[in-house]
């Protein structure tokens, strides 16, 4: 459904331009129906850009995005108010999504004016209160409220039903979830992943590896706006292949696990891997910057588990 | 005994009426204790570390004894209470990222504020660049601004510079929550380092994540709705919680490891009471699922277990 | 740094360019021909054999008798003699001749305004942040200060300290009983000339600078940095020293942004003062379609302007470690 | 007219005259220090004898009682002291160069004043006699080759009298004293209004500049033959210091009275004020709201103490465009002059500080030239039914019904009325005009294009209504019929019939009178011939005539010219082109106060 297809953002920064700066580097990934796929990184890794340039926010300076076969980056008019019919994005703070003198609901009302100008009041309420039942919201406690008068945890779920209104296909999901609360973190969480009963695929961007375990069916590791390693959540997460990778969930803090008990069971597993997951498949090519430009970056190291050079340090 | 609070009561004045966000709080912490403050937001943490270090303009102090290494603290004299600040009571807050001047380098505003103090810069330099090699910072960050530092660095600075004259008490509000998971955790283990090196006897850490408690606190303090609802060592709160809330908050807690397919986790439906006119009885109760008629009382802060108080009918 | 004054230049360079590109071009969009202000003012003959002669005469004096290319690159070679042309409204008086007698002028009434205004509009600002009696006074003259247009300010001095007390002259740039010489007399009268334009021009940017400071010092003074230090127990002496500090940044900004007002306002108020400056000139240049004259002393305005504006870009690096950072490319 | 600049708008202008007025009530009662800083004149300046006084490098301030104030002259700053070119510094044209003969407004006379006489010796033979004993300010004698010099000027382009050759032959020194003039079209009334505007040069100096000089330069170092020589100038102020050896002194008695003439620059608000203060004795500024202080006790004055005030000095003409249907028809030019409310704009706009144009629109001062029969028989005043009638009978009428005439083809009317924008007083009589013929059923509006914009369309032409008022005061009515009637058409007109009326008769009328003196006993038969044309045909509307505007303060100096009897009647007014029509007298007749 949506494929990202070696896909560079470098900015220009200083008076002239006259510095590149490389926020995302020769990324490729796919989004199915119902599947969610996170992107997992630190501040800097680039998985912001990536949901900006999918929502077309950002635009790409390389490589294409594609969205069912067409490239999201000629969409013009028509063409675009339906690709944004099917494609959406949530970020991180609710209360910036929401006009603080305009009632909350007023994002309902947006979302009609664009889309649904013909529809019948009557229709259109039964609509959102079909979307508010499917994110778990009492309509009563919801509409006629200022965004002051609402958690962050209903901001968020009003967004996802506005999202629903428009019978989305992909969501991108930005550090949605990282300023509610922990008793309500996961009612989001949960209903991100029914989502995906209905085919709905996820973009779901995150840095904290737990969730990104919970909710995701793939899991791509990024660091400096390259991928560092990439497949299948499970396998990520079982036997992490890069030495970032393992970083990373070392550094998480697990309820029932001390961090140096947990670092003892990495030690044990990197001592198991050689060196470089990377240089196993591709030997010669192991610590070189990518000169050739059909040169993976990545190397295959079991079925949907790619990896990238420990080496490689292209940012430096 | 390092720091004894006994009763503390703290409100917020707002247009509205008092919010009784501090409610009665009652609890020690023991000489080379770190002592983990968890709970939602609202629930009173940030209020009672704002307490113990300086009360903002809208707070007021209504009553208790806050006392540290035996002396009453004056916590209601902005002015008194400077005696007491940065020497005895010291405090990392959660803004780490924006706590330094912009426009001074971080060694002239160091000095500036020793100075200030009646402290001699050049005699704590040395010590000063000790802590931070032991941090693993450069010690030429002394003669950089803070824009030139990463937020890892501003964190790990802003904390050798708050314990820097060895407080009997550290409060460290939220201090790693900004951060990355890697950050977060060199964070957090240089508050277990510096503890175990005495430059600082006792630590509050204040945090909405338990599970970063658990890693780094010797016992943890559960808050809810400007109560305490439980009290234990880190293990003990971990592994066998007796409050209702502090089971609930666990539940729902995402894991490394924990995926939506294989375990469904569920959040704590509702939410917190209103502090501005708070309910009589039990606070937890509208959302407790083992509330019954007692609840309708006020449960004690009962200690059940030795170093293991709880607030509720059905612990006790 | 070297290289960022370096690309600072560049841009201002090409500023500067085309401001002056802009300034040779306007007037030729005006509407009025200044050959026929000319003719018209001079009464000409009747006689249309004779007024073509004359046409023709003033067409070479200014120039158009060569393709428009041709009178661009006349102007930009003129330009760096010096040679802004000839008044029409001053006639034969070389423009730069006009400009540069003007000039000190407006140089003394405008530079001790800015900076005055500047220095003491932010002290008293900072002051008022801290003082609630000083707030209460500062705050609502300050709003009304900065709301009132500079002509409406200049009036009222010129009524009030000029004609109902007769304190202060309201017309001229010295005494018209004077003639220059190195007096006291003179000087006094010189000050005493200079002082209700002065004012005028002072107090409506006080009052904007004041309150602009008393605002962003409160506003450092609620900063995570000050809140920091207060935690840490430094006294209040050192937090306001660095909230000062750092409120002045963005007022230097300010500063630069301001200038363009301030002369603007320096126009009105010479005006109504009758006073000798170049905002005099601007308005008799206007007044009485001079082209060339407008155009000189608009130039002199947008060069001064760039120029301050380069020295305030200057300053504020020098002052601002972040931009000095950003230079660097240290970047978070 | 550049001597009004009217720059600031009315809101200004307003507030501050109030104030002014509440100030000089408050000020006036016994104060005597309330001139302000500018007056700290006189103490210990070495004052220089009434005399001669060469430029006193010791001289620091001017002192109050040598010295005459003046604003409201300048237009601005000095930049020029060449009197063969317009815009001229201050008096230099009176008090630096002066002319063979003044024109006596009171009198209508030429009175020989370089000159001692001047007359015509054949048909069309001219001889001028300077006076003995004239003197440049170098001290050198001024002779007749100075007077020829000035008049050959004529040849170098750029020079605006260059067409008085095409009517003047030759002129030729005769001796020392006498120059001859032989013209090819002995246009007597021309030549005198030539005579006695145009100043005399110094040959010997200015032999040696250059053609472009003559025509254009600056003149930096000015050498006449007045009472007065250039002291010092600034960016707002010029001043003239008085000279020995003026001739008039010892050939006339006559002895001009301050030391220095210091000319402010300034606007009609600051000017308004200057004069209140005192700080200046007389202000040449049009100042709305005068009467109000002329009629309160604040020791300002003007030529007359009731209406009108002052003094005509040139009428205001409403122009229609006579290229332009409808207004090329006659009746309907008439039935628009019917239709304005001349008495509105004198009294509402103006405050009575100026007086409603005779019919003819001839000067006041020309009013013995005034045809009353014709005036009787074909004159208008304001008369809105007379003006509907005009239009009705005409074969205007309101066809569609808007409310307004269409022509009688049944064109709409939509006519515009430009006058020059920031002009305040002209605006709001604009729009007073333009209120009266909507009344009459003309659908005219106003629009204030910028001031150059609307030169360029009164001079190509391109234009409805225009109001106009440069046929000024002079020696003959003559320049107020060319004005009028000038012809050949062109493209451009510069100067003079902006009307763009084609009037042959009229024309030749107008040139017969340039051939005429103003004694020749034909000379009023053509005038009133003119009256007739005028009136019948209506090719321009006059309105209202302009103040010659003056207002003095009498605190230092007094005996100001006025039209009362025991005080002399000369023009008070120091405007470019004033002094030779006797305004000169006012600084010999001015006294101290004291």
């Amino acid at each position: 459904m949506l494929r990202l297809n070696r896909v560079w953002k470098t900015y220009r920064v200083g008076a002239f331009g006259t510095r590149e700066l490389t926020a995302v580097r020769d990324v490729s990934l796919d989004v199915a129906p119902g599947e969610v796929v996170s992107l997992i990184g630190e501040s800097g890794s680039g998985k912001t850009t990536i949901g900006r340039m999918v929502l077309r926010l950002n635009s790409v300076s390389q490589g294409r995005i594609e969205f069912d076969g067409t490239d999201v980056s000629t969409l013009r008019g028509r063409a675009l108010k339906s690709y944004y019919r099917k494609v959406q994005g949530i970020f991180q703070d609710p209360y910036s999504s929401f006009n603080p003198i305009f009632k909350a609901d007023r994002v309902f009302d947006m979302v009609r004016r664009q889309f649904f100008a013909g529809t019948p009041n009557a229709t259109w309420h039964g609509k959102i209160e079909a979307a508010l039942a499917d994110v778990r919201l009492d309509p009563a406690q919801v509409l006629n409220k200022y965004p002051h008068q609402l958690s962050g945890g209903q901001l968020q779920r009003m967004l996802i039903a506005r999202a629903l209104l428009l019978d989305i296909k992909l969501l991108i999901a930005d550090e949605i979830i990282s300023m509610l609360d922990a008793s309500t973190r996961i009612d989001v969480m949960n209903l991100l992943a029914d989502l995906t009963s209905r085919g709905v695929g996820v973009l779901f961007v995150t840095h904290d590896l737990a969730l990104g375990n919970y909710l995701s069916t793939t899991t791509v590791i990024l660091r400096r706006g390259v991928i560092v390693e990439m497949g299948a959540t499970d396998k990520v997460f079982a036997n992490p292949q890069h030495p970032y990778s393992t970083h990373l969930l070392g550094s998480v803090p697990h309820l029932h696990k001390k961090w140096s008990q947990v670092e003892a069971e990495l030690a044990r597993h990197d001592a198991r891997l050689g060196p470089c997951g990377y240089h196993a498949h591709m030997p010669g090519r192991c610590g070189m910057p990518p000169h050739d430009p059909d040169q993976p970056m990545l190397a295959e190291i079991e079925p949907g588990h790619v990896v990238g050079c420990s080496y490689d340090q292209p940012l430096g | 005994m390092s720091l004894q609070v006994d009763g503390l009561r703290v409100r917020y004045r707002t247009l509205r009426g008092d919010v009784h966000a501090l409610d009665g709080v009652t609890f020690e912490v023991a000489d080379g204790e770190i002592m983990g403050l968890v709970g939602e937001s609202g629930c009173g943490k940030t209020t009672l570390a704002k307490s113990l270090i300086r009360l903002d303009g809208r707070m007021q102090y209504v009553d208790g004894v806050v006392e540290l290494d035996g002396v009453k603290l004056p916590i209601d004299d902005q002015h008194a209470m400077n005696r007491f600040r940065f020497t005895q009571i010291s405090f990392v807050p959660q803004y780490a990222m924006s706590a330094l001047n912009p426009i001074r380098k971080i060694g002239k505003m160091i000095a500036e504020l020793l100075e200030s103090r009646g402290f001699d810069y050049k005699s704590i330099q040395p010590e000063l660049e000790r802590r931070l090699d032991l941090v693993g910072l450069p010690r030429d960050v002394l003669r950089r601004y803070p824009i030139e530092l990463s937020g890892g660095m501003k964190q790990r600075t802003v904390v050798v510079v708050s314990t820097l004259l060895d407080p009997s008490l550290l409060v460290a509000d939220e201090a790693t929550s900004a951060l990355d998971v890697s950050n977060q955790k060199a964070v957090a283990e240089t508050l277990v380092e510096f503890r175990d090196r005495r430059f600082v006897r006792s630590v509050i850490v204040v945090t909405h994540d338990i599970s970063l408690g658990y890693q780094i606190a010797d016992t943890i303090m559960v808050m809810y709705a400007g109560k305490q609802a439980e009290k234990a060592p880190a293990e003990v709160i971990v592994n066998s919680p007796r409050h209702p809330y502090t089971q609930a908050l666990m539940s729902s807690l995402p894991e490394v490891g924990v995926r939506y397919e294989d375990r469904r986790l569920a959040g704590i439906p509702g939410s917190p009471p209103p502090l501005l006119n708070p309910p009589s009885g039990c606070r937890f109760r509208d959302r407790c699922p083992l509330a019954f008629d007692q609840c309708a009382e006020e449960p004690p802060f009962v200690e059940i277990a030795t170093g293991h108080s709880v607030a509720c009918w059905k612990a006790a | 740094m070297g290289r960022y004054f370096g690309r600072k230049s560049i841009v201002y360079a090409l500023t500067c360019i085309v401001a002056v590109t802009i300034n040779w071009l306007v007037p030729r969009f005006m509407p009025g021909d200044p050959v026929l202000q000319m003719l018209i003012s001079r009464g000409p003959d009747t006689n249309p054999e004779q007024t073509a002669v004359i046409m023709d005469y003033y067409n070479r004096l200014f120039g158009f008798d060569v393709p428009l290319w041709q009178q661009y690159l006349n102007y930009w070679g003129a330009l760096f003699k010096g040679d802004l042309g000839v008044s029409v409204w001053l006639f034969p008086t070389p423009v730069a001749d006009v400009v540069l007698r003007a000039l000190p002028y407006t140089l003394g009434l405008l530079l001790p305004a800015i900076l005055l205004s500047w220095f003491l509009g932010n002290k008293v600002g900072a002051m008022a942040a801290r003082r609630k009696w000083l707030d209460n006074s500062v705050l609502p003259v300050g709003y009304v200060l900065t709301a009132t247009p500079y002509m409406w300010l200049a009036i009222l001095l010129a009524w009030s300290l000029g004609i109902v007390a007769g304190i202060f002259p309201t017309a001229g740039g010295y005494g018209f009983d004077l003639q220059p010489a190195v007096s006291w007399e003179f000087a006094s009268s010189l000050a005493m000339h200079w002082f209700l334009p002065f004012l005028s021009l002072f107090l409506v940017a006080f009052g904007g600078w004041a309150i602009g400071m008393r605002n962003l010092v409160i506003y450092e003074l609620e900063s995570d940095y000050a809140n920091y230090l207060a935690a840490l127990g430094a006294p209040p002496r050192l937090i306001r020293r660095y909230a000062f500090r750092n409120a002045i940044l963005p007022q230097v900004t300010g500063l630069a942004l301001q200038l363009g007002v301030l002369v603007g306002g320096s126009i009105l108020t010479e005006v109504v003062f009758a006073y000798p400056g170049l905002g005099n000139l601007v308005f008799q240049a206007l007044l009485h379609r001079d082209f060339f004259l407008l155009q000189g002393v608009v130039l002199f305005i947008v060069i001064g302007v760039l120029v301050a504006n380069f020295v305030i870009d200057v300053v504020y690096v020098l002052v601002d470690p972040r931009t000095r950072a950003g230079m660097q490319g240290v970047s978070a | 007219m550049r001597t009004r600049p009217r720059a600031l708008s009315a809101l200004v202008a307003i507030p501050v005259a109030m104030g002014l007025l509440a100030v000089a009530a408050c000020t006036s009662g016994g104060t005597d220090g309330d001139d302000g800083a500018a007056q700290g004149a006189g103490d210990g300046t070495p004052a220089s004898d009434t005399g001669a006084a060469p430029l006193d490098p010791e001289l620091t301030s001017f002192p109050r009682d040598e010295t005459l104030f003046t604003t409201g002259v300048g237009w601005g700053p000095p930049a020029n002291w060449n009197p063969i070119t317009s815009g001229v510094a201050t008096g230099l044209n009176g008090l630096v160069y002066e002319t063979l003969f003044l024109f006596n407004p009171e009198t209508l006379e030429l009175e020989p004043w370089l000159a001692e006489s001047g007359e015509w010796t054949s048909d069309d033979v001219y001889e001028v006699t300077l006076r003995e004993g004239i003197e440049w300010g170098d001290g050198e004698p001024m002779t007749a080759e100075d007077v020829v010099f000035t008049v050959e000027l004529g040849h170098v382009d750029g020079v605006p009298y260059q067409s008085l050759w095409t009517w003047l032959d030759s002129a030729e020194v005769v001796d020392e004293r006498t120059a001859r003039f032989t013209f090819s079209d002995a246009r007597y009334g021309q030549w005198d209004n030539w005579i006695y505007s145009n100043q005399i040069v110094p040959a010997h100096i200015w032999s040696t500049f250059s053609d472009e000089d003559k025509a254009s330069g600056a003149n930096e170092n000015p050498v006449g033959s007045g009472p007065y020589e250039y002291h010092s100038h600034d960016n707002d102020r010029m001043v003239w210091q008085k000279r020995a050896g003026w001739w008039a002194t010892e050939a006339l008695g006559l002895e001009v009275k301050p030391t220095y003439v210091v000319d402010v620059l300034s606007n009609n608000e600051v000017g308004m004020g200057l004069v209140l203060q005192g700080t200046v004795d007389i202000s040449n500024h049009f100042l709305p709201g005068i009467n109000q202080i002329v009629d309160g006790d604040f020791g300002i004055s003007t030529y007359y103490s009731e209406p009108p005030y002052m003094l005509s000095d040139n009428t205001t003409m409403l122009i229609p465009n006579n290229t332009r249907p409808p207004m090329d028809d006659p009746e309907f030019r008439r039935a628009l002059a019917f239709a304005v409310d001349t008495d509105a704009i004198v009294s509402n706009v103006y405050g009575d500080i100026v007086r409603a144009a005779n019919p003819t629109g001839l000067l006041p001062v020309w009013e013995q030239f005034y045809d009353d029969a014709v005036v009787d028989e074909l004159g208008f005043s304001y008369d809105p039914e007379r003006a509907e009638q005009t239009l009705a009978d005409a074969g205007y009428a309101d066809t569609s019904g808007n409310g307004f005439v269409e022509t009688p083809d049944g064109d709409p009317i939509e006519l515009e009325l430009i006058v020059p924008a920031g002009w305040t007083d002209w605006m709001e009589a604009a729009r007073v005009i333009a209120e009266n013929a909507r009344e009459a059923g003309i659908d005219v509006t106003v629009d204030f294009p910028d001031a150059a914009l609307l030169d360029d369309m009164r001079t190509s032409g391109n234009f409805d209504l225009v109001l106009n008022g440069w046929a000024g005061l002079s020696n003959t009515p003559w320049t107020y019929y060319n004005y009028i009637y000038s012809l050949p058409l062109q493209d451009m007109q510069w100067s003079t019939n902006f009307a763009r009326h084609e009037n042959d008769e009229a024309w030749e009328l107008v040139q017969q009178l340039a051939r005429m003196s103003i004694d020749d006993p034909q000379f009023a038969d053509v005038v009133s011939q003119l009256q007739r044309i005028h009136l019948s045909e209506m090719p321009v509307i006059p309105v209202w005539h302009n103040g010659l505007w003056s207002q003095v303060n009498n605190e230092v100096w007094t005996n100001w010219p006025s039209g009362d009897a025991d005080t002399p009647g000369h023009l008070p007014n120091l405007w470019d082109g004033k002094l030779n029509m006797g305004a000169i007298y006012l600084l010999t007749e001015i006294e101290l106060a004291r």
